[in-house]
């Protein structure tokens, strides 16, 4: 006990590598401005916020993208605990722009909903900052703090709508689940810290590997678990689709997206570097959670009338698709590959979903309904909204040449790298699985292409600004990730950890 | 510079032309429907062009290897590339692809299938172009599977939104069939990709390295590819997509649907499925032909039960794609030189069934083989044409059917060394019983539509037309003989037809070298 | 050692220009077809001009042909093998098979191109007149002449590709003329059941096709360098012995099967009759003399393939002679009991085929062929007869019954043509028929068919009564119905058919003034007809010795054989004619000869010892390596001595037919009518005569009731019932099975099983989701306790596996 | 030393909160349940710090602590909302969205 105390006593701060954590710090402070400014400006002029949270995203870019040009190799603070490597610079980026294109989304549908603006780019941009952090955490403590930074804005977020009981009950359903599927991963990461006794991700790996005793066992499965509750996999989705109905949609968007995306990090980032040991533990589960996830999400999507609430089960079936070759991350040279396959199936899955949601959001400020039968007749009388949509919805089915089919191609490949018989079987359920989604894709098309529009108003759709660039920007990103995949599977090719099994 | 690898841009620009027609199109404004038309149509006739021109370059003499081959960086990460080139197989499809694109665009200049909209309908055909003829270039597995899949959505949209009433339930079906089996086709190339050392995408390549997969890999493996490209073909029993298809689809649809779709599938077969996997081609050929001749008989009967006009077409192309098949699953150069024949021929000939079926339909406002008779006498020139598509049809000798039809049926007689004689003899007699099922419904067909007098209700020529004489205005002003248009659109059919019925060797100059080729790593 | 003999034996064969370039033939006809599609409307004469000029054009060229391969024969010495013109081309080849197109020319191919040439001729031009102001005219014309280039084309075919090319087209236009008046659904439904029957043998056609050749190609190849489809090859390789004897059998029989549908030979003969739906013409030509004889003419063209496969000198009956017998007796006694004229010829055309095909059967080759050339001649003037009557006497009705009658005054011309070519068909001495007829029964009998002979004769005792009867009630007694000049507002179809497109000017025309004489466009052909069916017996006159038998010397292929002294003997009783001609090669020879025919003869083939000797020496030339030129191509045939007897016998027969059948038919259509005459006009006058009359009368009834409805009709009658209900039941019932099956098969198996699988297993996706929904509750406690459960069930399992 | 005992309780601890999240209908007793739950998880890091005799259990203890308190917080500011919006607390009413 004394010799802590001594620890203490002569203790130094460590040397900071400012340009490592510039994105983070410039987010923060983004943050701080946000808050102080709405103090200040007046309601008529609060729109200045969106452009201030905007400008900061793109701010945070910039050092992003030195950090990626410089030559330095992975930079790691605090003694390995928060490392910046190509993994965690590329999925910086794609949360850095997803967040910009929410943004973009969001920015009309606050203005003119009658609630506090101010907050909601502070909670957002926090949440932004977790995942930041998220990607760098390679501790279990900092892992926490990120994933807790991360999520309980989002909590807030949720339950935006202040007097709307949907919104309530979204936010309140959120926060339970996620307190408690963060308690049970916690208590995981105790069991973690007992037997290897270290917080660091690499120290675990030290430990955690040969034979494993009942109590590696459960510690591993409750910290998959609580990521798996992150990534919404079934059965640990319930949340997901009452959320995503309830919350404000662009906040719905934020979550399918990017809090989806930390879930993927954060579970990634534990299994390549802390407990590739455990892999027979974790491929396993992985291997029945992604099957399920897949499976379920789509005959539950299935027979969804609500558009939000159909979206909300299809990217938990997208997220089966990126769970899919976790099953055999570990299984011979495969690992590479597989990481691969998630990071290019999160990109390509930010880009296609935001876009949908986009199309949501344009829609329904017209129809003001969630119901997919509200989009009857829309190529007739939107025809750009209505083509944008279809190649949204054809690239989320992953119909060559949009770019939903290359997610799809290298989760399949890399299943098939390793070349085991659950691989393979997996591979078929996912082929399987991608067919049963066409089902309520396909009926949102139909709807678009081949029904009357419903109460025969055909006065065309106006699209505000910020949504027409969203739009743009996700569609041209679609489409190109689609003609040229060569582009998402390189991020997906550098975007690897340094002093992991996979690196 | 090596001949086989002059002029490779041909091929790029005759593939993508099209798009760049969709570009300009969809800077025209949906009201113009007279340039969209035209600005369509001249695409398709430069894209046709590009392609007339890829066959006076086309070096005959060496048509069993590829040509005009380019081959550039695509995804490096997966070793796939864009490598496109072809050979005596791929020519006349690929070249079949763009005529009848033309002619399909010829024919919607006056036959806009409701709700209108010539803008959209004329993109997607244009898209679908790019697919079909992309899907016969490829020589990387990747590539091809993207063309092939790019025909999908186009073909969704023109039977779900322009078809008939039941369009939105037979244009879910297809896709839904399609998709599962390009999926699990998918799964299948992946799985050979990793087998050959995860070396290379290459069709060249795989086919060079797949026969060294174990057996029963390969037939594993083979399944998938087998399911990817049964549905398109369509085979008993992955049929059923087809005759709702088919039926609802607009006339354009139904025709490139049976003039080039349904090749996609028989094609593959005989450019991946069998070269790249030997030994399970080995294995499977015979289950292939029981379920082609099956597909013969059974397409037949299907016909016999037809009520209407163009379902029955639809199912008449079972039968004959069964008849692919069958020449495809002897294994021999002989029979696939039959099968590739059959493909081109069959081309001609359903398309033009479908033609014809769209130009009744348009008249007589049904398709009910009861309600239609004496068309000879209303719309002599439709009824002959009708006539001659269904002697065509039927395998009469001297029409380009035949030489599809016969030397199928003949090589049945002797496969592959290795392939047990006796089944595929007796699937030979089976089939020859098909050629007089398929001249039963064929000549049944022509018999109650066209022979007789017409019916009243269309103004015939019989007394108690008078009951409902307002009924006969609203058709007589429909019922009118072939159009400028229409003549246009079918000439070249009519004209292929014959051709090849009396000059074969035409196409089996061009096919019977590159099939060759292929043989050799069957061992045939 | 017999190489070098045969060498000797050569000279030169002379050729010429229209023998090189026969193939032409059928082209001329297909160019006119194309012509008269495109531009026949506009002609002065709708089209018909192209036709006729293009098929006498053909007739010049047929005619040059043969005759410069009479001089080709002449210029060859006795004994040897006068080679085929044979040219061909390349016209496909694929996966190493070569497919050629061209011509194979000999005196068979000769013999049907100048016949089918000559009645086509006459045939289009009688049509000018009869179809005058036809609505399809045009079509007609067209579809007449594709018909010919299609039946000229399989003549000339050089290899079996060909012959298909040329027999479908035929089918394809049978459709087309009996359909020609496809306003009348029962036309349209007799070309549809003549195309679907036709169409069901050529399965044969094709699998035997396709047997053959892959089982001669090789063979083919390496020592004639032709491919497995050319018939001169395929004839070389089936005498070869090589042959594996299945290969070749089955590839006979499904040949056989095609020339069944085709030649409308039992049991698939009942779509001819009813073919008789077409225009007069039509079934002149298709149905008497040319396509039907299709089926004929491929026995003859590959008779090698048959003379093997079916083992003929080897038995006492096989496949051939069997299905040629019966439709020899079947349809003669089916053509008693018709009333429709042309129902009449159609039946005596079955039987008439089935002569043919028994004839080949038993080894006549010869004399059958030769019934092919005479049959032609009389057959069609019959048609054409027939035609001119009901075009200018009955109003075009076949009724003989009910409007014909007493013809004979008014149409000499018809009659006596009528007459003649009666006479030729039921074989009475100095017409043709009698020639050709006769010598199939003799050769028949003489090869060892001697059940087939009796069935020869009795064939012709009937024919000679049908056709008495026929001509009985139509030219002779009183003119009745239509002839009579009487209205008649019903007729069969064929005459409702011609209301409603003949001119009805013309048809007016006779309605006016009665029955007459038809004019010279119908008169010509039927008198030169006549002439043809008068005289043509004379080019093969057996009765008047060697040197009359032109036909055998020119047409029949000369296989150059190998016989012994010791067979020449059997030969002498046999009347084999060749020995004593070939006799000094064949002393050379004969040794190495039989040592050959020891090891190779297959024993089994050869149930009686002198044929087994022929078979063994065919074989034994031929097959063991490089055929010589001139040998090997067609089996060895041997005639049968012509003797006055037996023709005495056969002529008796054929007269007493005709007597009995004058007699009968006298006492039951005529003395009748006579009897209500005499009734209506003169009752009170001559009572005796009156009851004379009447017991007269009573003799008739009760002779015609016991006798003729006792034996001769309950006989027809029943084969008449047996042939409408069951043999055309089966043949139409097969599409209606068809038709039922596929029904079926289409509501319960496809919609239901395979279609309903695939929709079935979206209902199932869904009905998952369904089951699923309770796990989305909405109640946060019941997702907690299923995240803690699902975590701790995971936890449990893994631990376990794991540790 | 005591580290069995006190994992023992902490395991005991973690059981009764789960239950207590899945038993109360009380969003106010849930959220208890679940500061039990972290609590436990906080004995199980100091157990185990005492025994690996390291610091970083401490550390990560004090982090838990923190972020409980935020939690709570956020918790019952929702817990709030929702009682305004629907006069009740009662987690079993919070159901509309389900299917």
């Amino acid at each position: 006990m004394l010799s802590t105390l001594f620890a203490v006593a002569d203790w130094v701060s460590p040397a900071v590598d400012y340009h490592a954590i510039a994105p983070e710090i410039i987010v923060a402070a983004g943050i701080c401005v946000v808050l102080l400014a709405d103090l200040f400006i007046a309601d008529r002029s609060k729109w200045l916020l969106s452009t201030v949270a905007g400008f900061t995203l793109l701010g945070a870019f910039i050092p992003v993208l030195t950090l990626a040009l410089s030559d330095e190799g992975p930079r790691s603070l605090f003694d390995g605990r928060y490392v910046i490597d190509d993994f965690s610079i590329v999925m910086k980026g794609l949360f850095l722009l997803s967040a910009y294109v929410i943004v973009l989304l969001s920015t009309t549908h606050i203005e003119e909903g009658d609630y506090y603006q101010g907050e909601y780019w502070v909670l957002m941009l926090s949440s932004i900052l977790g995942m930041l952090m998220m990607t760098s955490s390679r501790d279990l403590v900092s892992i926490f703090v990120a994933l807790e930074f991360l999520s309980i804005p989002a909590y807030m977020l949720a339950a935006w709508r202040k007097r709307d009981a949907k919104s309530n009950e979204a936010g309140v359903k959120y926060f339970l689940l996620g307190v408690f599927a963060s308690a049970v991963m916690l208590y995981g990461m105790s069991l973690l810290y007992g037997v290897a006794n270290s917080t660091l991700l690499s120290g675990l790996a030290a430990e955690i590997s040969g034979e494993l005793t009942a109590i590696r066992v459960l510690a591993v499965v409750f910290v998959v678990v609580g990521f798996a509750f992150k990534v919404s996999a079934v059965p640990f989705h319930t949340w997901a689709p009452d959320t995503y109905e309830g919350a404000p949609t662009p906040v719905t968007a934020f979550l399918s997206v990017a809090s989806k995306a930390a879930g993927f990090v954060a579970l990634v980032t534990v299994l390549y570097v802390a407990v590739p040991g455990a892999s027979d533990v974790w491929q396993p589960l992985i291997w029945v959670l992604a099957a399920l996830t897949m499976t379920v999400g789509n005959v539950m999507a299935l027979r969804q009338t609500n558009i939000v609430r159909m979206l909300a089960y299809s990217s938990i079936a997208q997220g089966g698709f990126i769970l899919m070759p976790l099953a055999v991350a570990a299984e011979g040279n495969s690992s590479a590959a597989v990481l691969r396959s998630v990071v290019t199936y999160l990109i390509v899955y930010a880009a296609t979903n935001l876009g949908m949601f986009g199309i949501i959001l344009a829609v329904s400020r017209k129809t003001r309904s969630g119901e997919v039968a509200s989009f009857g007749g829309l190529f007739s009388y939107a025809p750009g909204i209505g083509a944008l949509a279809t190649i949204f919805l054809a690239s989320l089915a992953g119909i060559p040449p949009l770019g939903g089919w290359i997610g799809k191609f290298s989760a399949f490949q890399a299943v098939l790298e390793a070349g085991t018989t659950w691989g393979y079987v997996l591979a078929v359920i996912g082929a399987v699985n991608s067919v049963i989604a066409f089902g309520y894709y396909g009926n949102v098309m139909r709807e678009m292409w081949m029904r009357p529009v419903p109460n025969g108003d055909t006065s065309p759709i106006a699209t505000p600004a910020p949504l027409k660039l969203a739009l743009g920007i996700t569609g041209i990103a679609t489409l190109a990730l689609g003609i040229l995949p060569g582009v998402a599977l390189h991020f997906g090719d550098i975007a690897v950890f340094t002093s992991a099994f996979g690196g | 510079m090596d001949i086989l690898r002059d002029h490779n841009w041909v091929l790029s620009v005759g593939t993508f032309l099209p798009l760049a027609g969709v570009l300009v199109m969809l800077f025209i404004p949906k009201a113009e429907e007279q340039l969209q038309k035209a600005v369509a149509l001249i695409t398709a006739l430069a894209t046709l062009g590009v392609g007339v021109y890829t066959l006076t370059l086309f070096n005959y003499d060496r048509a069993g290897e590829m040509q005009f081959v380019a081959q550039t960086n695509w995804i490096s990460v997966i070793k796939s590339t864009y490598y496109i080139g072809i050979d005596g197989i791929s020519l006349p499809l690929y070249i079949l692809s763009m005529v009848i694109t033309v002619l399909v665009m010829i024919y919607s200049w006056d036959h806009i299938p409701s709700p209108g909209n010539p803008k959209a309908f004329l993109i997607l055909m244009l898209v679908l172009q790019t697919g079909m003829a992309g899907t016969f270039i490829s020589q990387d597995l990747i590539l091809f599977f993207v063309f092939f899949e790019l025909v999908l959505l186009p073909m969704y949209f023109m039977i779900g939104v322009w078809g008939g009433e039941n369009r939105q339930y037979a244009s879910l079906k297809f896709f839904l069939y399609t998709m599962f089996g390009s999926a699990l086709m998918l799964v299948a190339f992946l799985a050979l990709f990793f087998k050959t050392g995860a070396e290379s995408f290459a069709i060249p390549y795989l086919v060079e390295n797949g026969g060294a997969i174990a057996k029963n890999t390969q037939v594993w493996i083979f399944a998938g590819m087998f399911i990817g490209f049964a549905v398109k073909v369509p085979m008993f029993p992955f049929h059923t997509w087809l005759p709702d298809a088919h039926t609802q689809a607009p006339t354009q649809g139904s025709v490139i649907l049976a003039a080039v779709l349904l090749k996609l599938g028989t094609y593959g077969f005989i450019r991946i499925a069998i070269p790249m996997l030997p030994d399970a081609a080995r294995e499977w050929a015979p289950y292939i032909g029981l379920l082609a001749v099956i597909g013969i008989i059974y397409g037949a009967l299907g016909c016999l039960a037809q009520t209407d006009m163009k379902r029955l077409i639809a199912f008449s192309s079972v039968a004959h794609m069964g008849f692919v098949m069958l020449g495809i699953s002897t294994l021999t150069s002989f029979g696939m030189n039959a099968a590739v024949f059959g493909m081109v021929a069959h081309g001609l000939i359903t398309g033009m069934l479908f033609f014809v079926a769209g130009s009744v339909k348009d008249r007589y406002h049904t398709l009910e083989i009861a309600r239609l008779g004496g068309m000879l006498k209303q719309v002599p020139h439709l009824g002959w044409i009708l006539g001659f598509c269904a002697m065509a049809s039927l395998g009469l000798p001297g029409l380009a059917g035949f030489w599809g039809e016969f030397p199928a049926i003949l090589s049945a007689y002797s496969p592959l060394s290795g392939l047990s004689e006796v089944t595929f003899r007796v699937y030979m007699v089976i089939a020859a019983m098909g050629t007089v099922l398929a001249a039963a419904y064929l000549l049944w067909l022509f018999q109650r539509t066209a022979f007789g007098e017409p019916k009243p209700e269309f103004g015939g020529s019989t007394s108690d037309s008078h009951g409902h004489h307002d009924h006969d205005d609203a058709h007589h002003s429909d019922i009118h003989d072939v159009t400028v248009y229409e003549w246009v659109a079918w000439t070249p059919l009519l004209v292929g037809i014959v051709l090849f019925g009396v000059m074969p060797n035409l196409l089996f100059k061009l096919i019977d070298p590159a099939v060759a080729a292929i043989v050799t790593h069957i061992g045939g | 050692m017999f190489a070098e003999a045969s060498t000797v034996a050569h000279e030169a064969l002379s050729s010429g220009w229209f023998l090189e370039h026969a193939f032409l033939i059928p082209i001329i006809p297909a160019v006119a077809f194309a012509l008269i599609i495109f531009f026949g409307k506009k002609l002065p004469m709708k089209g018909s001009e192209l036709g006729v000029l293009s098929m006498v054009a053909s007739l010049v060229f047929s005619v040059g042909a043969a005759l410069q391969w009479i001089t080709r024969v002449n210029g060859a010495t006795e004994e040897q093998f006068i080679d085929p013109v044979i040219r061909s081309w390349t016209w496909w080849n694929s996966g190493g098979f070569e497919f050629g197109i061209g011509q194979h020319i000999d005196g068979l191919s000769l013999t049907i191109l100048v016949v089918v040439a000559f009645i086509s001729s006459l045939v289009q031009i009688y049509s000018l007149e009869y179809l005058r102001g036809d609505r399809r005219y045009t079509h007609f014309f067209a579809s007449l002449t594709l018909f010919s280039a299609g039946m000229l084309n399989m003549v000339v075919a050089e290899n079996m590709i060909q012959l298909i090319l040329g027999w479908e087209i035929m089918g394809l236009c049978s459709f087309m003329l009996i359909g020609h008046w496809w306003e009348e659904g029962a036309n349209s439904r007799a070309a549809l059941k003549a195309f679907f029957t036709t169409r069901t043998g050529d399965i044969g056609l094709l699998v035997g096709t396709s047997v053959l050749f892959f089982s001669a190609n090789s063979w083919t190849q390496e020592h004639l360098g032709v491919s497995g489809f050319s018939i001169r090859g395929l004839s070389a390789w089936a005498l070869t012995g090589n042959p594996g004897h299945a290969a070749i059998t089955v590839g006979a029989v499904a040949l056989f099967i095609a020339c069944i549908g085709k030649s409308g030979q039992f049991p698939l003969h009942t779509w001819l009759p009813d073919a008789m739906a077409g225009p007069t013409p039509v079934s002149s030509l298709l149905h008497s003399s040319t396509m039907v004889v299709a089926g004929v003419f491929l026995v003859a063209r590959l008779y090698p393939v048959f003379f093997e496969g079916m083992n003929i000198f080897g038995s006492g009956v096989n496949l051939i002679t069997l299905i040629g017998g019966i439709t020899i007796v079947i349809a003669a006694a089916l053509a008693f009991v018709q009333t429709d004229i042309k129902k009449v010829l159609a039946y005596s055309t079955v039987s008439q085929l089935g002569y043919m095909m028994m004839g080949l059967g038993a080894g006549a080759w010869m004399p059958a062929v030769f019934h092919i050339f005479t049959h032609a001649f009389f057959k069609a003037c019959l048609f054409l007869a027939a035609g001119s009557i009901s075009h200018s006497a009955s109003h075009h009705s076949f009724e003989m019954k009910k409007d014909m009658g007493g013809l004979r005054k008014f149409m000499p011309i018809t009659f006596t043509t009528w007459i003649i070519s009666t006479l030729a068909l039921c074989g009475v001495f100095p017409f043709a028929g009698f020639f050709s007829k006769d010598e199939i029964i003799d050769n028949v009998g003489h090869n060892g068919y001697t059940v087939f002979m009796v069935v020869g004769l009795i064939g012709a005792f009937m024919t000679a009564a049908y056709m008495t009867r026929a001509t009985y009630l139509t030219f002779f007694g009183e003119p009745r119905g239509a002839s009579a000049g009487e209205s008649h507002d019903d007729h069969g179809d064929a005459h409702a058919a011609h209301d409603t497109h003949d001119a009805h000017d013309s048809h007016d025309a006779h309605a006016s003034h009665g029955p007459h004489e038809s004019n010279l466009l119908i008169t010509v052909p039927l008198m030169i007809l006549a002439t043809l069916a008068l005289g043509a017996g004379l080019f093969n006159a057996t009765p008047f010795g060697e040197s009359w038998e032109r036909m055998t010397k020119w047409v029949e292929p000369r296989s150059v054989v190998v016989e012994d002294m010791a067979h020449a003997s059997v030969g002498e009783t046999r009347g084999v004619r060749t020995e004593d001609t070939v006799a000094p090669e064949l002393m050379m020879s004969a040794a190495p000869a039989e040592t050959a025919a020891g090891e190779e003869a297959p024993v089994g083939e050869a149930p009686h010892a002198a044929e087994g000797e022929h078979g063994a020496h065919a074989e034994s030339v031929c097959g063991t390596s490089t055929p010589e030129i001139g040998t090997c191509y067609a089996p060895q045939l041997h005639h049968a001595p012509f003797k006055w007897s037996k023709a005495a016998m056969s002529v008796i027969i054929v007269l007493v037919g005709m007597l009995l059948s004058w007699l009968i038919s006298v006492q039951m259509y005529t003395k009748k009518s006579g009897f209500f005459v005499g009734l209506t006009s003169r009752n009170k006058l001559l009572a005796l005569g009156y009851g004379f009359l009447v017991n007269k009368y009573y003799l008739d009834h009760l002779y015609e009731k016991v006798i003729v409805h006792g034996i001769a009709h309950p006989i027809a009658k029943a084969a008449y019932w047996v042939n409408q209900n069951i043999l055309d039941g089966i043949v139409n019932g097969a599409g209606l099975v068809t038709r039922r099956v596929a029904g079926w098969v289409y509501r319960n198996v496809d919609q239901r099983v395979v279609d309903g699988a695939v929709n079935g297993s979206g209902a199932v996706a869904r009905g998952t989701g369904n089951a699923l929904r309770p796990v989305q509750s909405g109640k946060v406690s019941q997702y907690g306790a299923l995240l803690f459960a699902a975590a701790a069930v995971a936890g449990l399992v893994l631990i376990i596996v794991n540790t | 030393m005591l580290v069995n005992q006190f994992l023992i309780l902490a395991a005991v601890l973690f059981c009764i909160g789960v239950y207590g999240v899945i038993a109360r209908r009380n969003a106010v007793m849930v959220l208890m349940s679940i500061e039990l739950i972290l609590n436990s998880v906080n004995i199980n890091f100091l157990a185990f710090a005492l025994r690996n005799g390291s610091i970083d259990g401490h550390v990560f203890a004090l982090y838990i602590i923190a972020v409980a308190a935020a939690e709570v917080g956020v918790g019952l500011a929702l817990v709030l909302l929702v009682y305004r919006n629907r006069k009740s607390i009662a987690l079993d009413e919070l159901s509309e969205m389900k299917g």
